[in-house]
This record gives structure tokens, sequence and C-alpha cells, in this order.
């Protein structure tokens, strides 16, 4: 203490060992409990000569413990913008985080913290005096608010496109060929009397690929029931499997047709890739479908079933979101629905206005995109870090 | 065991194979057994990962909280509904969580990872401003440094010498505009160009004509280029599994296991040349 | 009866997406143990889901022995396969290198799974040859590409004049812009389909009355 | 003409195959050494660092990898063995995968037979342990507690070589063929950022992305990439093997499909040619 106000005294003269003002120990923001965060300004004119020393105690007066140690040049706050964003006020405030004591024998967390700060010139040292706080667990992640809020403006947006086709359900939808396919093949296959295959992909039902196959087996096994064609879709997951029983029987019977319905044709084939595979493939030769459809996600198995089934003759459609195998899937189908396509499909054929304001609300989001990178690209060249700052994820 | 081993291994390998020539009774044989071992393999090996671990052996122990376990066994046991056809919706439930579940995990994981990220990476400026900092002066003349010193090492140019050329070329592009800087803003051009071009082509809800149209024509040149290379980037690794396969075949082909391979060639060509003169003469008669 | 088929599940559905999505916001260690568990839940479940694999297998595979149909012997073979795998999983508790379930993994399942893939070596040449024609610019782009890349890889290549050069600025340009785009398209999709789910406008897996 | 054209568009495919399968068999019974192969620089490097080692240094040999990915691995980890042996230098051999072990022996037993080196004076092989983190760090303290004996079930203590080997830090050099995690990265993060030891290695096509950017920070000397890498190599320790025969292989089918796409080309545009002239 006294030493602290001897330095205080000598301030006025040198740099010599000053305290900075707004020395403050908070919780870390945004934590899952496991540290604190001490922070103060920087002083005026201070260089590499002078370091910062921050001590720890589990009381306010000591034992101490030196926990870091820096010079005055690193340490700042703008260097973590995962706890502090991107003020411009964080390039003149030190900070050092904290971790939390381990609680020792019988004791229960968290510990209180007591920190102090040392400013050491090459004449002098002088302190703070101690502060305290205590780590505790945060109940939201200021920093990745950013996403929640774009996450919200998309569900608000599709929200209100969806009412809004719901009002006017004449919307422009430009064509998808590949889709337009899809009735002529099931129509070829009517005509041929063979059957159609369909398959969804090798993820389980939580990946959202396979649910937005699903929705589309659903809009055809719609057709395939008025038009009294054989469908076949064997299943790399029980689950899918199921899922796609229930949604065959929902099809079936929306077009009058339940007891036309046959719960084995979606049929589960074995859980390994190429296992799989070998057995698709075999169907193919054997049964010859006079179309394969294949939506979902695909992995490198893709062309092992695209080129055994071009070779049977059958019209191939495919549909994937699975960026690496689209080029084998352009090689060998007929038709391919490149990307975001696959999750236009189902509201394509609907053409229910629920799906199709959704879909709106995808081309707003591209908008969105495109405005982001656009203005973003001019605020880079015009050195302006806002936009940087808005899309910084952590 | 191992011998035995090996003829099983070079058999099934070319059982697989004959689907190239045609759908076969070695083929059918070897899909047949193919499936019925990779679901009791993995229903076995799960059983003690999953099962015994994940399971049993928390429920044995005792931690707290540990009945929640049979949560997700009751989950799942909801899916078995589906054998009883009277109770048959209960296997809803089930779906109906697996589906929100990967929902709820998707969304923000996605947008940060596909769109913000993805997003802040093309928002660069198109044109690089030199960087006058002290720092990247000093970068120049260390890369100028290493490279004279190889130069005077080596007199004609070789590998080494040419990436200190290169590296030297790389750091004064950046404090001043050169040759590589212009390539790297043409870069970054045209990979804005690609990004836009290319998202226009997705659009639904607009019809293709006019500017959009040229922009979405733009558009799908980019994915054409990018599906050609990516598939011509994929022939080497699926052709490093094929030259495998051949080495495992000329392995077991060796004195060391009676070879296999041959054997196996000639019985398998004997037995499908058969085949297909016997089917023919089926035909024939029908 | 409605609810407990159509307004449960969907509640289902919508909790367990609101819950999982403010998950990935809240850093307090109650937001992790709930992610650790589900994780754990997901895999007991496709686990139990497995047996209804083995169920469809089964009844599948003897259906087709029981009525004879042709080939009825492949599906004797699929299930005593599968009979005999099982058998030899529970023979022992640890079923280490030179155990049973290991030897038919080496040299079965192994094998059958790596012929498989390579057999990817021959379709990759006969789809080159069938598809890369130059039919319009487009298509025309996707061969030139193609063949540049393949050049590249190989030594010659490296001797080649602008190929390598080509083949890098491709690769770097063309698998950032095009693969980035195709990226953004199929995020809003998805994010579009997991709200429709979680809000329960998406409920085609719920099948019908 | 023309209709020899069009049949060959309509060609079937099985002929396509036989055309392959023939350029990817004959290398691998006859390697052709096919011209054009030169060493990259980070190939160069690690044949450096292992040249320029004093003879009977000390070098720790990890084989991480699954029969997967053996085409690419093994034969690197066949050259680099021979370099070593024919340095005289003495090698420990490990690996944190165990799907790697009977490959692992497979490279030793036939790379150390040529150069009559000896078991446990100049080659000693380890065998695997479960827990490649710990095993790292465990090493890092007392290999002998962390290896109490070798695959063969011999006493460590007992072999001459391990008794000049105790510690991570004694050895001048670690190798690690790694075809995924762990590899070469947890070598790297647990062991050579730690224990201060020299680190090189080779990896698959699919990993070098990612491997490079060790080479690139200077945490790691060089790196031997993929099928190519490895007839890299086998080029600079002038001994032709698998990588060799698989380059040709691979280059060979590579110039195939151009060549099928070209023909494709030609025999497309003639064909149309006469079928507009027709009409």
């Amino acid at each position: 203490m006294i030493r602290c106000l001897a330095a205080l005294l000598l301030a006025s003269g040198t740099l010599a060992a000053q305290v900075p003002e707004g020395f403050d120990v908070a919780d870390t923001p945004g934590d899952a409990g496991g540290s604190v965060v001490a922070s103060w300004k920087q002083l005026p004119n201070e260089d590499a000569s002078v370091t910062y020393v921050v001590s720890v105690s589990r009381s306010k007066d000591g034992p101490w413990e030196e926990a870091s140690r820096f010079p005055a040049t690193g340490g700042f706050k703008s260097d973590a913008p995962k706890y502090f964003w991107f003020w411009s006020s964080n390039r003149e405030e030190h900070f050092v985080e904290i971790p939390a004591f381990e609680p020792g024998e019988g004791e229960k967390g968290p510990i209180e913290i007591w920190v102090r700060l040392e400013v050491v010139t090459p004449s002098a040292t002088a302190a703070t005096a101690p502060l305290s706080a205590t780590p505790r667990p945060n109940w939201w992640n200021w920093p990745k608010t950013n996403v929640f809020v774009f996450i919200c403006l998309f569900g608000v947006a599709t929200f209100y496109l969806i009412r809004r086709a719901r009002r006017d359900p004449n919307l422009f939808i430009r064509r998808i060929p590949g889709l337009d396919a899809m009735e002529e093949a099931i129509g070829r296959a009517t005509e041929m009397g063979k059957p159609i295959l369909y398959l969804n992909g090798l993820d389980g039902m939580s990946s959202i690929s396979t649910i937005a196959s699903t929705c589309i087996l659903g809009q055809v096994a719609r057709r395939v029931a008025s038009y009294d064609t054989q469908i076949s879709v064997p299943c790399y997951d029980p689950v899918v499997m199921s899922v796609c029983q229930e949604v065959m029987r929902e099809a079936f019977y929306s077009s009058g047709r339940p007891d036309s319905y046959r719960p084995e044709s979606a049929f589960f084939v074995t859980n390994d890739q190429f296992g799989y595979v070998a057995a698709v493939d075999g169907i193919m030769m054997r049964e010859k479908p006079a179309a394969c459809f294949y939506f979902g996600f695909y992995y490198a198995e893709s062309l092992l079933l695209a080129e055994t089934g071009g070779t049977t003759g059958a019209i191939q459609i495919a549909g994937t979101d699975s960026v690496t195998q689209l080029p084998f899937f352009i090689a060998s189908c007929d038709y391919t629905l490149i990307g975001e396509e696959l999750y236009a499909a189902s509201a394509y054929l609907s053409r229910e206005p629920i799906q199709l304001g959704s879909l709106v609300a995808q081309d707003w989001g591209k908008i969105a995109v495109l405005g982001v990178l656009l203005l973003g690209t001019l605020a880079s060249l015009a050195r302006l870090d806002f936009f940087k700052h808005l899309l910084a994820t952590f | 065991m191992t011998i035995l081993g090996a003829w099983i291994a070079v058999g099934l390998t070319l059982f697989m194979f004959s689907f190239l020539y045609k759908d076969n009774p070695f083929y059918k044989f070897g899909e047949s057994l193919y499936v019925g071992i990779a679901l009791g393999y993995s229903l076995v090996r799960l059983w003690y990962q999953t099962w015994i671990d994940k399971v049993w052996e928390v429920l044995k122990s005792d931690a707290s909280g540990k009945w929640w376990v049979l949560l997700p066994v009751a989950i799942g046991l909801l899916l078995l509904t589906r054998f009883v056809p009277k109770v048959s919706w209960l296997s809803r439930w089930a779906f109906a969580f697996l589906i929100g579940y990967g929902s709820g995990m998707a969304i923000p994981a996605i947008l940060t990872t596909s769109i913000v990220k993805q997003a802040e990476a093309t928002a660069k400026p198109l044109v690089s401003m030199p960087d006058k900092s002290e720092a990247a002066k000093k970068s120049v003349d260390g890369a100028k440094a290493a490279w004279d010193k190889a130069k005077a090492a080596e007199p004609t140019e070789t590998d080494a010498v040419r990436a200190t050329r290169i590296r030297y070329e790389e750091a004064r592009s950046r404090t001043e505009y050169t040759f590589v800087t212009a390539y790297r803003d043409l870069t970054t051009l045209a990979i804005f160009i690609g990004v836009f071009s290319v998202l226009f082509y997705f659009f639904f809800s607009i019809e293709h004509k006019g500017p959009v149209r040229i922009f979405s024509r733009i558009g799908i040149l980019f994915l054409m280029i990018y599906f050609g290379a990516s598939y011509g980037n994929t022939a080497m690794g699926r052709f490093s599994l094929l030259y495998g396969r051949v080495l495992t075949l000329k392995k077991f082909g060796g004195g060391d296991y009676y070879y296999s391979t041959g054997i196996l060639v000639v019985v398998m060509i004997g037995v499908l040349t058969a085949l297909h003169f016997k089917n023919r003469g089926k035909e024939e008669r029908a | 009866m409605i609810h407990l088929k159509r307004t449960v599940p969907l509640a289902i559905a919508f909790l367990s997406g609101i819950i999982l999505m403010l998950q990935y916001f809240i850093p307090h260690p109650a937001s992790e143990t709930v992610l650790q568990y589900s994780q754990d839940w997901l895999t007991t479940i496709a686990y139990v889901a497995m047996l209804l694999g083995v169920g469809s297998l089964l009844q599948s595979h003897s259906l087709k022995i029981r009525r004879q149909v042709p080939g009825w012997g492949y599906s004797a073979v699929a299930l005593i396969t599968f009979g005999l795998t099982v058998l030899a999983g529970f023979h022992g508790k640890e079923d280490g290198p030179g155990g049973p379930l290991n030897w038919i993994y080496e040299n079965l399942l192994n094998q059958m799974s790596a012929t498989m893939f390579s057999i990817l070596g021959f379709f990759i040449a006969s789809a080159a040859f069938r598809a890369f024609r130059a039919r319009s610019l487009e298509s025309t782009l996707l061969l030139l590409a193609a063949v540049i890349i393949m050049l590249g890889q190989v030594p010659v290549g490296a001797h080649l004049p602008v190929i390598p050069e080509a083949a890098a600025w491709i690769l770097a340009v063309q698998t950032t812009a095009a693969k980035r785009a195709i990226m953004f398209g199929v995020a809003l999709g998805s994010i579009a389909t997991a709200l429709r789910v979680i809000f329960g406008i998406e409920r085609a897996y719920l099948g019908g009355e | 003409m023309g209709l020899f054209f069009q049949k060959l568009l309509a060609i079937d495919r099985r002929w396509i195959f036989i055309l392959l399968g023939l350029v990817v068999v004959v290398p691998t019974y006859h390697p052709l050494n096919l011209p054009g192969l030169k060493a990259s620089p980070n190939v160069r490097a690690v044949y450096d660092t292992i040249e320029n080692l004093p003879e009977g240094s000390k070098i720790l040999v990890s084989f991480d990898y699954d029969p997967a990915s053996m085409p690419e691995l093994a034969p690197q980890a066949t050259a680099v063995l021979t370099h070593c042996f024919r340095k005289k230098h003495k090698v420990v051999a490990m690996g944190l995968w165990v799907t790697g072990v009977a490959m692992a022996k497979e490279s030793l037993n036939t790379t150390s037979k040529e150069a009559k080196a000896v078991y446990g004076e100049d080659w000693v092989y380890l065998g695997w342990k479960p827990g490649s983190v710990a095993v790292i760090a465990a090493m890092g303290s007392d290999i002998h507690n962390c290896f109490p004996k070798d695959a063969a079930g011999a006493d460590v203590g007992s072999l001459k070589l391990m008794q000049r080997v105790k510690k991570l830090s004694d050895f001048d050099l670690v190798v690690s063929f790694a075809a995924g995690s762990p590899g070469i990265d947890t070598w790297i993060a647990y062991g050579s950022d730690k224990y201060k030891f020299k680190i090189t290695g080779g990896t698959t096509a699919v990993n070098v992305p990612s491997m490079a950017q060790y080479v690139q920070s200077g945490q790691m000397i060089g790196l031997i990439g993929a099928m190519r890498g490895g007839a890299e190599y086998e080029l600079l320790v002038k001994k032709p093997g698998d990588a060799t025969a698989g380059m040709d292989a691979i280059s060979l089918a590579h110039y195939l499909i151009v060549l099928l796409i070209i023909i494709g080309n030609i025999a497309f545009f003639i064909s149309r040619k006469r079928k507009g002239a027709a009409s």
C-alpha cells in the first residue's frame, strides 16, 4: 500500500510507476464459468519497457501467485473479440483471462478469485488494490447473437411469405427440368409395366437432406398411386424405411387408393455402405426398373449406383446437396437437381402455397446474402470493418 | 487359417469384380453373403460399443441420473411398435424426436459454417491495398535475403532456390502492386463473380430472363467447370483403390498362398463360359 | 386419439428442435450436458432401431424362401451368414485381433467393401467416355476442366506447358467459387426445411390416418 | 467410316473395363518406369533429412494406418525403411492404429531381410498400444514403462538397441505414416512440440492439404504425399517398387480416360457431321 502511494507521488514526474485507471475484475462474459477477466485502461504513452504482472489469490490478503506477465505492447481487449466484441475502445484496454480455481477437498465451487495488478517499469513497481470476482456459468453467449438474429430474421421472413402465399397462391416458380421429367418417367414406367426405384441416400432420419428426400417421396408416391405403378424403396436405415412407409401410406390414402399401398415396397437392405450398393445394383440388374430416382445425401457410392442404373436403360433423376458427388450424378444421370434444388423439389411438385412461400423465403435469403457480399466487399474496400464484425463467428 | 482366409478373400474379391461382366451367380452369392455378414457384424460390434458401454455399464454404475439412459431405449422401443400394426402409430413419436433433433441441431450450425463464415470469407476487397507497415517491409527484406543466399549457393535455379524466390515475390506483392498482386486480385474477382452468378442460377421465384438470365448462365458455366474439375480430381484416388485391390490379388496369388488368384480366375472363367453356352442354348430353344 | 397420433409428435418435434437450437447459444454447463446426453441417446436409439432392420431383413428373406421364389437360395445365404456372424460375435466377450469376428472382418467384409469401392475406378472411366462429349458450351467446359485436372495429376503433366498452372488455378478458383455458392443455397434450403419441420408445417412423416 | 464411329460411340462399356484392367494389372507385374517423375521439394526434404543424419542415428517409425490406405502408405514406408537400413540407422517401429500391425510387420520383415539388419540390434518392433495421446505422453517419459515387451513378447530391456533409447527425446527423428488421426498431427501436438524431436512422415492424398500446413509452419520436415510421393521416394533411393508400379498404373489409367474422351469426341463430331449432311 505504501509502495503504491509512493508510486502515485512519483507518477507526476516520470512514467516510473503509475497505476492504470479503470482496473476491474469481472466474470468472463458468455462462458461456461471457467474463468474471470481482469481489465484496465492502458497507461498514457506506455511502451515495451512497461510490464504488467497479474497475481491471483483465494483471499484478499494473499498469498499471491503470479498468473500472467506481459509487456504493455500486448494483451489488448481487441485481441479477444470473442468476449469484448469490436468496440474501438478495446484497443486502449488491457485484459487478462484468469482460469477458475479447482475446488479443493471439501470445497464447493465456484471460488471467489482475488486479483492484483502490478505495473513494473525499469525503475519502479506499483500495484493496485486487489479486487475480486466469482466465475459463473452464463446463460447466453452474446458474441453468437448475430447468428441468432439472422435465424430470427429468416424465420420471420419465412412465416410472412408463407402467409402471403396463402393469400395469393399464383406464385411464379421457374422451371426445373429434372422435376418435369419425373412425371414423364413415372408415365413411362406405367406403360412399360416396370417398377420405379427410389433411393433416399445414406444419411439417417435426422439429416435434413433425408427429410427433404422423404418429402419428395411423398409427392412421387401420389403420382405412382394415381398411375397405379410399382415403386420400390430400398433403405439403408431402418428408421428411414419406417418413415418412408408412413409417407407412402399417406400418399396412397390421399390419392384415394389405400388398397394399392404395400408396406413392403419400402424395405431395409443393410447398413453397410458398399453392402447396400452391392444389393441395390443387383436389384437394378434383375428388376430393370424404368426409372431410378436418387434423392438425399450420397457418398462415394453415387457413381456405383448411377452407372449401373444407366446401363439398365432407366431414366435417371438425381438430386443431392452432397457437393462432392454432384459431378458423378451429372455425368451419369439424365437430370440432376443441384444443391438447393433438392430443397425446392417437394414445393415444386406439390404446388402447395405453404411450401412455395418458404421457397420464396429462400430466394429472399439469397438476396440478403448477395447484398451482404456486395456491401461487405465495398465496405472492406473502404476499410470499414463493420460488415466483417457483423459476420464474425466464434 | 491364414491360407483359408487368403483364398476366401481372393474368391470374394473376384466374385464382386465379376459384376463388371454381368449379373451372375458368383456375384449374387457374394452380394447375399455381404448383406448378411454386414448386418450381423454391425449388430454385434454395436452390441458391445452401444448397448454394453452406453446402457448396461451406465445402469450398473452408481452415477447420478443414470436412469436417463432408459429414455433413448424407450424411444427405440417406440420404433419397434412398427411390428404391431395396431399401435404402430407410436413410432411417430420417435420419428418426431429424431427429425426435430436433427432440424434443431442443423439450423445454427449450418447458418454459422455455411453462410456467415463463407460470406465473411467472400467479402474481401477486390483490389489489394499495399501494406505499408514496418512488419511487412521487414518480411520482404527477410525473404529477399533468403533468396540472395540461396542464389549464391546454387548458380542454377533448383527447386529450393525457386521456392525462396516465390516466397520473396509473394512478400513483395503485399507491400507494392506487382504482377503477383494483380494475379491475386484477379482470383478474388473471379471467385466473387463465380459466387454471385451461381447464386443467380438458384433463384426460383424470379423468371430467368434479361440480366438474370445472363448471370445465371455464367453461373451454370462456373458450375460445369467445377464439376469437371472435381470429377478429374477424384480419379486419382479411385485408381489408387483399384491398384490396391490388384496388389492384394497379386500377393495372394503368390506361391505362399498356393496361387489362389490364378486358380480361382481360371475356375470362374470356366464356369461363366459354361453358363454362357448353357443359357444361350436355352434362349435359342425358347 | 388424434391428439396422440398428431399433436403429441408435433409437440415432440417442436420441443426437441427448439431445445437443440437454443443449446447452441447457451454456454452454461447444463446446456453442454443436454448436447452430450442427446448425442449418446441418438446412438442408443439407432441401435434399438437396428432390430427393426433385422426384423425387416428376416421377414423379407424368409418370405422369399417360404414361397421359393426364383433365387430363394441366395436369401438363404444371407440369413445363414447373418446368423453365423452373430454367433461368431457372441462367442467371446473381447474380440481382438485373431478372434473369429475379426477374422470375418478382415477376410470377408473388408475385402468385399474394398472391391466394391474399387469398381468405381472402372465406372469413372466408362462414365467419362459416355458423358464427356462436347455437345454444348457447358459440356465442353465440363470435359475440358476434367481433362486439364487429370493431366495435372500425372507426373508427365508437370512438364506440359500451361497445364500445371491452369490446373492449380481451376482448383483454387472453382473449388471456392462454385462450391461456396452451392453451399449458400443448400444452407438456406436446409434451414427453411428445418424451420418447417420444427413448426409443424412439414409433416409428411406423420403418415395418413 | 461413319458407321464405325457410330458403333464406337455405342461401344459396350465392358471393352473399356478390359482396357482399364489391363492398364492397371500389367504395370503391377512389370513396372514400366514411365518418364516424368521428379522428386518434389517436400519428398526431397524427407530424403535429405534421413540422408544427412550421421550413421547409426536412432529413428522411430510409427505405422499409423489401416488396410484401406495400404496401397498409398505401405510403399512409402518400405522405401523409407530401405533408406534407413541402407544408411545403417537404428529403427524402432511401433503403431498407433491396431489395424496397422500386420502391415507394419510385413514392411519391416522384407526391408530388414534385404538389408541384413539384425533384430534387437539394428531394429525393434514394439507393436501397438491403445490410447494414442496417452501412449505418446507415456513414451515421452519412459518408453520401457510404456512398452515393457516388444511385439513378439520379448523383454524390451533385454534388447541391445532399446538400452540406448529410454524416452522420446533420445530419438534423432520420428517418422509417422499416417492415414489420418491419430497420426502426424498427434505426434506433433503431443510429441515434438513438447519433447523437441524432429518429425517427418507421409500421408494419403486426402490428407495432404491438412498435413502440408505443418510443413509450412516448420513444425515438420517435408512430407511424402500419397502414391506419387512414395514413387518419388522410390526414385530417390533408386529402388522402384509398388509405388512406382502404382504410379505407372494410375498414370496409364489417366491417359486412358483422356484418350477415351478424345476418341469419343472425334467420333461424336464425325457422326454428327454425317447426320447433318444426310438431313
